[in-house]
């Protein structure tokens, strides 16, 4: 597979969420706003190519058996530095995230490409494969929150696109989060199709 | 002979109930009521119960024929209940807005993404008006004072639920007494004189579609009554537990939603129990979920999200509460 | 690259070097944050207490001292002076009777215990209700009143205060936190006269977050 | 009205009486789609001992294994349940005696150590109650 | 009274499928047969509470003492990690029947973010180890009832003829959505 | 270096050696070493888990291929000959090419061929028709047209043709034969699909003697003989009153489609019998496709 | 206290009764007959004659294939024409034998006077023999072979016999007449049955639209030692055997059992009647009541129609095919066949035809379920019709098993009631089929 390949394949053909359905705690718990699912896809992204990058590297002298665990602490570290980096210089965002931030830890895609790919290819083809995917989730956490938000409160990055007396609430509670992202996928697989 | 003959599997007749007369056998039963809510809230309850019927029958058929590209099946009825049950379920002043995406919802979320009549886990109504009362708590909880036709549409002077007013009551640390002394009596909660959702202020009404729906068959008497007792035993406990802060189980038989929920909306075949006896569990359940919402939650009323929740369980009650089966008890004794 | 054999040495010894590797660099990225971190903190509650007390020249953070409160616990108090002189306090208080419990605020109280300010730190009302707590004209009712002059409950209870429309609960919330913060700073400054002023330790209550 | 369950397997060993079959357990995900790329999606081989009175198999024979939802619920208890109680309930009992949380923590995750003898000891009983069947 | 309050609130009104978004792989995943369900209940909530106990211990005792709470999210994960596959082995190695009947019974427990999720905020809502355990049992418990509720529905929906694009995840998520809808009327129970 | 920094290494490096060692344990007891072969197959089979191999979905088929000694009798109806080549080379089998095929129907009782008798009422099945009654022509073998093959098939190769009430199947068919499975008649066959998509066959299965046959529909076989006649290739055999075309005699010469009284035997893809001549030559030239 | 019925489920449809004031009238002797060889649950019987034999009335012209089947005589005297297959009313084509009819000569040892025998001389084992010799199948509709529901499998013992007279289809009135007219035969068959059957004591249940059956009966039954009369509240399907078992004795059959098991044994009244033609009269079954009727219908009628007469000749005789008729069924309207064509024969086993108009027969148009449970209240099995018609549809044969879809006794009052008019039973009885099948296979 070329990398143009790999890289474009998980902004829609194999989109981690809306496709692989991967990650969906971090995708319906924080995509209230546009820009906090931004947020997560970037910080995400950045474990996801990192860990990627290390893992394809260090590959060949990790024993299978322990194969696991060692991804875990690689990515944990990766995902621990963008939670201290986020503490320093976006406080904001990171209260915003809260708890999913540690939660990338556990997130099926990060850890899935690990196994899946990085694991298995060069390290050109697996950072690439992160980007691909990392920004195939960033996009889909975005469109996520910016259809949350504009649904459940008129905004859009927090810009006024109509009057917020319009605004949905239940867009921007749990249940539409449900609904919303129930409703994208089925949008999707209409246009993969 | 020229004409041939049909052949089909027996049986070879059939009874006399049907889809439709059932569902314009409760938009019968619901007339009183809506006689009611117009005597009380005049044109807003004329304006809000039209655009709501109107729309639910309109999306349901635009879902039906455009994007499902299926059989166009408006006329069981089952749309234009939906829409009354969703307009009864509404403040007599909500803006047309509000109303229609309110109906957007209940037909478009609520039923067709499950495939239409039938194929629903949730009452389709509740669902539109949980939607809307949790999407616009502002104008779905400021009500009309009930003045008949000098009820204005827009800008009518609001006053607050007899419930609400409890609510509100019991947090500033009043008693139960000293709230009743300033709500409207039992006899013009019992009539409808009252503020509220239009559908649900008069109990009188709401019986005698109740008492309709029994004659015709198309009910039981099961949910209903069952979620009447289990509210009336449960609050009846509380109140004589603590009857300062529990209001009496009549007041809360009379107020709120309670009776068109478990006449009417709690009552939709589709999602409630197919057995008598799941029909119990289910009643008994909704009754304790509203009691508990209405004391100790947020919300002062609390049926809707109460069957909306029953709702949810009604799959494992049929897959459990079984008929008995003939011939069953021998076998395993 | 020949994938390494899983005898229970390569295991031991991968995990460990990775470990190593990965819980160095860790501490070094912690060491590395720990300064912009303390910072991002202290700038924040800085700038919570610029909004809500007439400037100042001292260092609020370095002056604070702790208000008892009954049954619960004691609120932080951040004293701005302009030279010598006392020109408010701001006052880190909260409640718990939000709709989704704790509600957070900084108060700002001139020495008289008129309300000079009131930003909000920390709450979890629902998004398009309770949030407009912080909303400028809720706020902006309670500039220049006294608690202990005004009645600044919300007007259904009998106050002043004009609720947030459906988001009453949020709203006495708020009215709760006020007050609050105002019978800490009346009750201490009764009982010391004003005069002595304990110093405590600074971290008991901002434990809230985990990381330190 | 006991509903029974199955389980694919294929036949590992015969011997005697008993077949050892192996099937593959499999985490929630693994009917996902999306196992591939997913770390959840865990397997193991487990290998589950059948007595056949008098039925023959074959090695590598496809066989459903089927035992009833009770015992499964059973199985459920004594292997996690009934150590969640003992845990549970020795905490509150260490915490109501004033003992420092972290020991009575400690302590009470000990618990399980006895527990799980116990188990070992009764580990015959169990495999009689624990039968499974070939359909 | 504490204790209710925070049973109440981690079953109905924060559930953490339905509010808090946490668990829903699995939540998606093996809600297609009740009984697993409720047995995967009784699995996750042994796995949780020990898990929060465990992590609870670790993080009095190691990372606050040594002051390296930054630490937290790594050792958690591994610390879970190595207890879920502790529980089989010695369950493997105590009772073998025991472990086959589990293992025709249940699918495998694996981490989920559920689990981490429930050790984190323990430590981040500052409850003492026993609110903890009463926490993270009564939050598997909110788990299980959610995960049961929709294995029934999902059970229902498959004998119905949901329109074709609907079928599968995205019918899947809008009843997920309704139930969490519906689930708000507990909110302000505590 | 802080004493943070050291305690963060002992502490990790200390957990990181103890869940080694754990999961070592762990690793040595359960975990499978899939064979990552089956992976790969699966990979390269069609994915469309619709059974026809005999396996529950594609990746036990994959597991079984891996598994077998042998997977000449193992076949996906989905795939074409060359991934099942393919397949078969990655497992270093060799996989004979087998024939495509196609489903057929073997009825062609449209309405103006097959007088209706009376007209059916019951549930739109052809399970629950058939075990009703003989059916709502005179014919009591053909196609009862409520398409319970067509509710079966997977890939939507078969629909009924709204003006004859028959089933039809195109391209889309991959042989799975879910749909023979489906007809309580058992009218659809799986034949040769034949060079150039084309093939013949008796569209027939009525059984009845000639006459009861001929008068309850218009084309129906009514064992006469004759096409068994003039075959070159001894391809049609007479049973039960009824022709048969073996498939893998049968080399498309076209002799028996005209021989038919009753137009019971059907010719596909074949050009219109026009230009006749050029196409005899033409298929008589040694097949190449 | 109100009368006696089954407890659970039911329906009750109009009863149109029509031809319940109408005596038996014997049919004409047709000028061919061809009867079916399979008029009886199990393996059709084996022709004995030939093309070409000349037969008499009553005689034997084939034997019984197996355990559960039955003799059957010819109905007329003739010449066999052929033997050959013929569409009967079970819907397909089988192998019956074709008379074509001469005179009209009954075997000499038939008593075909008009005298009433109340002496039963014959042992038990005799009588079994005489109900098998003579082709005795139930004739309440499910053609079992009567004698063997006389001989109960090992370690099991009759205590009661149930006869019915319930008649809980609407329009059908052949038991009714029977009862009014050929009271006495009728009784003394029921006597004759429970000697047969080595009992004491039997029950005559009727549905108390009959009241004047009732009355009859009652008024016979006081001369027979052992016979009651139990008038029933009037509910389809109380003739179900299970269902009048309940409704009678109050016991319950168990699921999967045979009414043995709690010591019943239950014939119909048509039954018994031909028992006593049997046993005292010494002549075989070979005509059987026949009730033509329809709200169109001329004259709805009933008939003594010999076995093998067509369809066409029974509806003529009862004033001719109305114009808009739309559909002809064998049998009451909930459990009987449609007819595809009119020349279809009478068998031991038509107790009525019925004739639709175009409008009536018209199955309505099906709705999506609505999920009101009406036919899980109405179903007498209590099953939950609504589940197992989807599980049929979804080809879910194990759960269709353990929802019990075997215990359906077809009965269609699920479909009856269903307001969405689902094809409920259709797809049950599929479902029944096909998990029969599957159930078989595994033994
Ligand atoms: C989803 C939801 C969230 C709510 N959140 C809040 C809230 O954050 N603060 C609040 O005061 N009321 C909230 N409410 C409204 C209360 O339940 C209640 O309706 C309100 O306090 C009534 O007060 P009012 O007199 O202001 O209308 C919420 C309601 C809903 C449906
Ligand atoms: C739903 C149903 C309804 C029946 N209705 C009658 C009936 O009305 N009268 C009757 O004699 N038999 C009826 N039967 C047949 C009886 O179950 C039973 O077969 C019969 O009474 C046994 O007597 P037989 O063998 O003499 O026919 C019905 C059966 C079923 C399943
Ligand atoms: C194999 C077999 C054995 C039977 N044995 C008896 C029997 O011993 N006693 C009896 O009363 N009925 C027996 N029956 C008849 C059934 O109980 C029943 O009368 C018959 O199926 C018709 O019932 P229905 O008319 O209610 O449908 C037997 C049926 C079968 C298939
Ligand atoms: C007794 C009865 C009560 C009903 N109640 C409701 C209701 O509360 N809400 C609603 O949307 N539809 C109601 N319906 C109509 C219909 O069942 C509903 O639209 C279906 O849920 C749509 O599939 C009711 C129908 C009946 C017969
Ligand atoms: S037409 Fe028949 S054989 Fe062909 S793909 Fe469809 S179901 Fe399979
Ligand atoms: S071919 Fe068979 S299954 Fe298909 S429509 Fe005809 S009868 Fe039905
Ligand atoms: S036909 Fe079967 S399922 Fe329907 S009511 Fe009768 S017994 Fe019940
Ligand atoms: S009677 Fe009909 S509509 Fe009602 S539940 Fe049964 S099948 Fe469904
Ligand atoms: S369980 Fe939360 S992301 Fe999978």
């Amino acid at each position: 597979m070329s990398n143009i390949t790999t890289f474009t394949k998980g902004l829609l053909k194999e989109n981690p969420v809306f496709v692989l359905l991967l990650g969906m705690c971090p995708t319906l718990g924080v995509t209230t706003t546009a820009f906090n699912g931004l947020g997560m896809g970037l910080a995400t992204t950045f474990v996801l190519v990192m860990s990627n990058l290390v893992i394809s590297l260090i590959k060949g002298g990790i024993p299978d058996k322990v194969r696991i665990p060692s991804f875990v602490v690689v990515i944990a570290s990766f995902v621990t530095v963008v939670e201290l980096a986020m503490q320093a210089y976006l406080p904001s965002l990171f209260e915003s995230l809260g708890l999913f931030i540690p939660l990338i830890v556990v997130n099926c895609l990060v850890l899935g490409r690990a196994e899946a790919f990085a694991s298995k290819n060069k390290a050109l083809s697996s950072v690439v494969d992160g980007l691909g995917m990392g920004i195939g989730f960033s996009l889909a956490l975005t469109i996520l929150g910016a259809a949350r938000e504009l649904l459940g409160s008129g905004l859009m990055f927090g810009l006024k696109i109509f009057d917020n007396s319009f605004g949905m609430l239940v867009f921007v509670l749990a249940p539409g989060a449900f609904f919303v992202l129930g409703y994208l996928i089925l949008i999707v697989n209409r246009i993969n199709k | 002979m020229s004409k041939l003959l049909n052949v089909s599997p027996s049986p070879h007749v059939a009874g006399s109930y049907s889809v439709q007369k059932i569902m314009y056998g409760v938009v019968f039963a619901l007339m009183p009521t809506l006689a009611a809510s117009v005597y009380f809230f005049g044109f807003g309850a004329i304006i809000v119960t039209l655009v709501s019927v109107i729309s639910c029958v309109l999306f349901e058929f635009l879902i039906q024929k455009y994007i499902l590209k299926s059989e166009v099946k408006i006329y069981d009825g089952s749309a234009v209940l939906t829409g009354l049950i969703l307009a009864f379920n509404l403040p007599s002043n909500l803006p047309v807005w509000i109303i229609i995406l309110g109906a957007f919802f209940a037909i478009a979320v609520g039923k067709m993404s499950f495939g239409g009549l039938g194929q629903n886990v949730f009452n389709p109504a509740i669902a539109g008006r949980v939607f809307l009362l949790i999407s616009f708590p502002v104008q779905m909880t400021s009500w009309p004072k009930p003045m008949g036709f000098a009820t204005k549409y827009v800008d009518a002077i609001t006053g607050a639920t007899p419930l609400g007013k409890m609510k509100e009551g019991i947090m500033n640390s009043q008693s139960v007494s000293d709230i009743m002394m300033q709500l409207p009596s039992q006899i013009d909660n019992f009539l409808g004189y009252m503020g509220g959702s239009m559908g649900e202020v008069s109990a009188i009404a709401l019986l005698l579609g109740f008492a309709y729906m029994l004659l015709r068959k198309i009910i039981t008497w099961h949910i209903p009554v069952t979620i009447f007792a289990t509210v009336f035993v449960f609050q009846g406990v509380l109140n004589i537990v603590d009857s300062a802060t529990y209001a009496p189980p009549v007041f809360h038989l009379l107020t709120g939603g309670l009776m068109l929920g478990a006449i009417f909306m709690a009552t939709d075949m589709v999602t409630s129990p197919m057995t008598h006896k799941g029909m119990v569990i289910y009643s008994i359940g909704i009754g304790v979920i509203t009691v508990l919402i209405r004391n100790f939650g947020a919300y002062p009323e609390g049926i809707s999200f109460a069957i909306l929740i029953m709702n949810a369980i009604v799959p494992i009650i049929n897959k459990y509460a079984k008929p008995k089966r003939f011939g069953e008890v021998i076998n395993n004794g | 690259m020949a994938k390494k054999e899983s005898s229970f040495k390569n295991m031991v010894i991968a995990l460990f070097v990775i470990s190593a590797v990965a819980s160095t660099t860790l501490g070094f990225v912690y060491e590395f944050t720990k300064e912009p971190i303390a910072q991002a903190r202290l700038s924040k509650k800085l700038n919570a207490i610029k909004m809500v007390v007439p400037p100042f020249d001292n260092d609020p953070n370095a002056d604070m001292y702790t208000l008892p409160v009954d049954g619960g616990e004691a609120l932080e108090a951040y004293p701005a002076k302009m030279g010598e002189e006392l020109v408010g306090v701001a006052i880190r208080t909260y409640t718990m009777n939000g709709f989704s419990g704790l509600v957070r605020l900084m108060v700002g109280l001139s020495p008289s215990g008129d309300i000079t300010g009131i930003s909000v730190l920390e709450h979890k009302e629902t998004p398009g209700l309770g949030t407009h707590m912080s909303d400028e004209w809720f706020i902006a009712q309670f500039i220049s009143k006294n608690p202990g002059k005004n009645n600044i409950a919300v007007k259904k209870d009998g106050g002043e205060v004009d609720a947030i429309t459906a988001a009453t609960i949020s709203s006495r919330a708020f009215t709760d936190a006020v007050q609050r913060a105002y019978n800490a700073y009346k009750n201490s400054a009764d009982a010391e006269s004003g005069a002595t002023v304990i110093k405590q330790d600074t971290t008991q209550l901002s434990k809230g977050g985990n990381y330190e | 009205m006991s509903s029974v369950i199955k389980h694919p397997g294929v036949v590992e060993e015969v011997k005697n009486d008993t077949v050892f079959v192996k099937i593959l357990n499999v985490s929630a995900c693994s009917s996902c789609h999306a196992k591939g790329a997913c770390s959840a999606a865990d397997m193991q081989e487990k290998i589950i001992e059948v007595k056949i009175l008098g039925r023959e198999f074959v090695k590598g024979q496809s066989v459903t294994i089927i035992s009833s939802e009770a015992k499964g619920f059973l199985a459920l208890f004594w292997g996690y349940l009934a150590p969640f109680l003992l845990v549970f309930i020795s905490l509150v009992i260490l915490t109501t005696y004033n003992i420092p949380e972290i020991k009575a923590g400690l302590l009470s995750l000990s618990a399980l150590i006895p527990y799980y003898g116990a188990l070992f000891l009764f580990k015959n009983k169990l495999r009689k109650k624990f039968t499974f069947d070939i359909q | 009274m504490e204790y209710i309050f925070i049973v109440i609130g981690a079953i109905f009104v924060n559930n953490i499928v339905l509010s808090q978004f946490l668990g829903i792989c699995p939540f998606l995943g093996v809600s297609k047969k009740i009984s697993t369900a409720a047995g995967m209940t009784g699995a996750v909530t042994f796995v949780m509470v020990i898990a929060t106990m465990v992590t609870y211990i670790i993080q009095k005792t190691v990372l606050e003492k040594f002051g390296i709470g930054f630490m937290q999210t790594i050792t958690f994960i591994l610390i879970i990690a190595a207890l879920v596959q502790l529980v089989e082995i010695i369950l493997k190695k105590v009772s073998p029947a025991l472990y086959q009947a589990l293992g025709v019974f249940l699918p495998l427990i694996t981490t989920n973010c559920a689990i981490l999720g429930v050790a984190i905020m323990t430590i981040q809502k500052n409850y003492n180890l026993m609110q903890g355990v009463v926490f993270s049992f009564a939050t598997a418990i909110g788990f299980g009832v959610a995960l049961i509720l929709f294995a029934g529905l999902r059970e229902h929906l498959d004998m119905m003829n949901v329109p074709k694009g609907m079928k599968g995840v995205p019918i899947a998520l809008v009843v997920a959505g309704l139930l969490a809808m519906a689930f708000m009327g507990f909110s302000g129970l505590v | 270096m802080s004493i943070t920094v050291i305690y963060t290494i002992v502490s990790l490096s200390a957990l990181g050696v103890v869940a080694a060692v754990i999961l070592y344990f762990v690793a040595q007891k359960f975990k499978v070493e899939e064979d990552p072969r089956i992976d790969e197959v699966e990979g390269m089979l069609p994915g469309a888990n619709c059974g026809g191999c005999g396996f529950p979905g594609c990746r036990s088929f994959a597991e079984n291929m891996v598994k077998a000694n042998d997977i000449s009798d193992m076949n996906c109806p989905v795939a074409d000959s060359q991934t099942m080549a393919a397949i078969g080379h990655y497992l270093g089998f060799e996989v004979s090419a087998q024939d495509p095929k196609i489903a057929v129907i073997k009825c062609n009782g449209t309405c103006s061929n097959r007088n209706k008798t009376n007209n059916y009422d019951g549930a739109s099945s052809c399970a629950i028709a058939s075990s009703l009654y003989a059916g709502d022509t005179g014919c009591s073998f053909g196609c009862l047209g409520h398409g319970d093959c067509v509710d079966v098939c997977n890939f939507d190769a078969i629909y009924i043709d709204e003006t004859t009430g028959l089933p039809v199947v195109n391209d889309n068919c991959v042989a799975c034969g879910a749909c023979i499975i489906a007809c309580p008649k058992g009218i659809i066959e799986l034949r040769k699909k034949g060079p150039k998509d084309r093939r013949i066959f008796v569209s027939c299965i009525n059984k009845d003697k000639g006459a009861v046959a001929k008068k309850a529909c218009n084309v129906a076989c009514i064992g006469c003989m004759k096409c068994a006649k003039v075959c070159p290739f001894e391809a049609i055999t007479i049973d039960n009153n009824l022709a048969y075309i073996d498939y893998n005699k049968c080399k498309l010469c076209r002799k028996c489609v005209s021989e038919c009284p009753t137009n019971a035997i059907v010719e596909v893809n074949f050009v219109p019998k026009k230009q006749k001549e050029e196409i005899i030559a033409e298929t008589e030239k040694p097949e190449n496709s | 206290m109100g009368l006696r019925t089954f407890k659970k489920g039911g329906v009750h449809p109009d009863e149109n009764k029509f031809s319940a004031n109408a005596p038996i009238q014997s049919a004409d002797i047709p000028k061919q007959v061809s009867i079916p060889l399979g008029q009886h649950i199990g393996a059709p019987a084996n022709a004995i004659v030939q093309k070409g034999d000349t037969v008499k009335v009553g005689q034997l012209i084939a034997e019984p294939n197996g355990f559960v089947s039955a003799n059957i005589h010819s109905s007329v005297s003739g010449t066999v024409n052929k033997i050959d297959t013929v569409i009967d009313a079970s819907g397909f084509k089988r192998p019956a034998v074709i008379i074509d009819v001469e005179g009209d000569e009954w075997l000499e040892n038939i008593d075909r006077s008009a005298d009433i025998i109340a002496d039963v001389k014959l042992s038990k084992e005799e009588i079994v023999e005489k109900i098998k010799s003579s082709g005795i199948v139930g004739l309440g509709g499910a053609t079992f072979p009567s004698h063997i529901k006389l001989t109960p499998p090992p370690g099991k013992k009759a205590e009661v016999l149930l006869i019915n007279g319930v008649e809980c289809e609407p329009y059908l009135t052949a038991d009714h007449r029977i009862m009014l007219e050929k009271g006495e035969e009728t009784v003394i068959g029921v006597s004759i049955l429970m000697k047969g059957a080595g009992v004491s004591k039997a029950y005559i249940g009727i549905e108390n639209n009959k009241p004047d059956a009732i009355a009859h009966l009652k008024n016979i039954c006081k001369k027979y030692k052992g016979i009651e009369v139990v008038p029933l509240k009037v509910q389809y399907p109380q003739g179900g055997e299970k269902q009048l078992i309940d409704a009678v004795i109050r016991r319950e059959v168990p699921s999967g059992a045979l009414p043995i098991e709690v010591g019943a044994v239950v014939q119909n009244v048509g039954t018994a009647f031909a028992v006593y033609e049997a046993v005292q009269k010494n002549k075989p079954l070979f005509e059987r009541v026949v009730t033509v009727t329809g709200k169109k219908l001329e004259k709805p009628s009933n008939f003594l129609v010999r076995i093998g007469t067509s369809t066409q000749q029974l509806i003529d005789a009862a004033g001719g095919l109305p114009q808009d008729t739309g559909k002809v069924v064998s049998g009451g309207p909930m459990m009987g066949k449609a007819l595809s064509m009119l020349d279809i024969p009478v068998t031991k086993g038509s107790s009525g035809v019925l004739i639709f108009s175009e409008s009536e027969s018209k199955r309505r148009k099906m709705e999506p379920c609505i999920r009101c449970g009406k036919c899980v209240g109405v179903c007498p099995m209590g099953l939950e019709p609504y589940l197992l018609a989807n599980q049929t549809e979804q080809k879910m044969w194990e759960q269709l098993e353990t929802d019990s879809v075997m215990d359906c006794i077809e009965c269609g009052s699920c479909m009856y009631t269903c307001p969405a008019d689902r094809p409920l039973l259709d797809f049950i009885r599929l479902g029944k089929g096909t998990v029969g099948k599957i159930m078989r296979s595994r033994n």
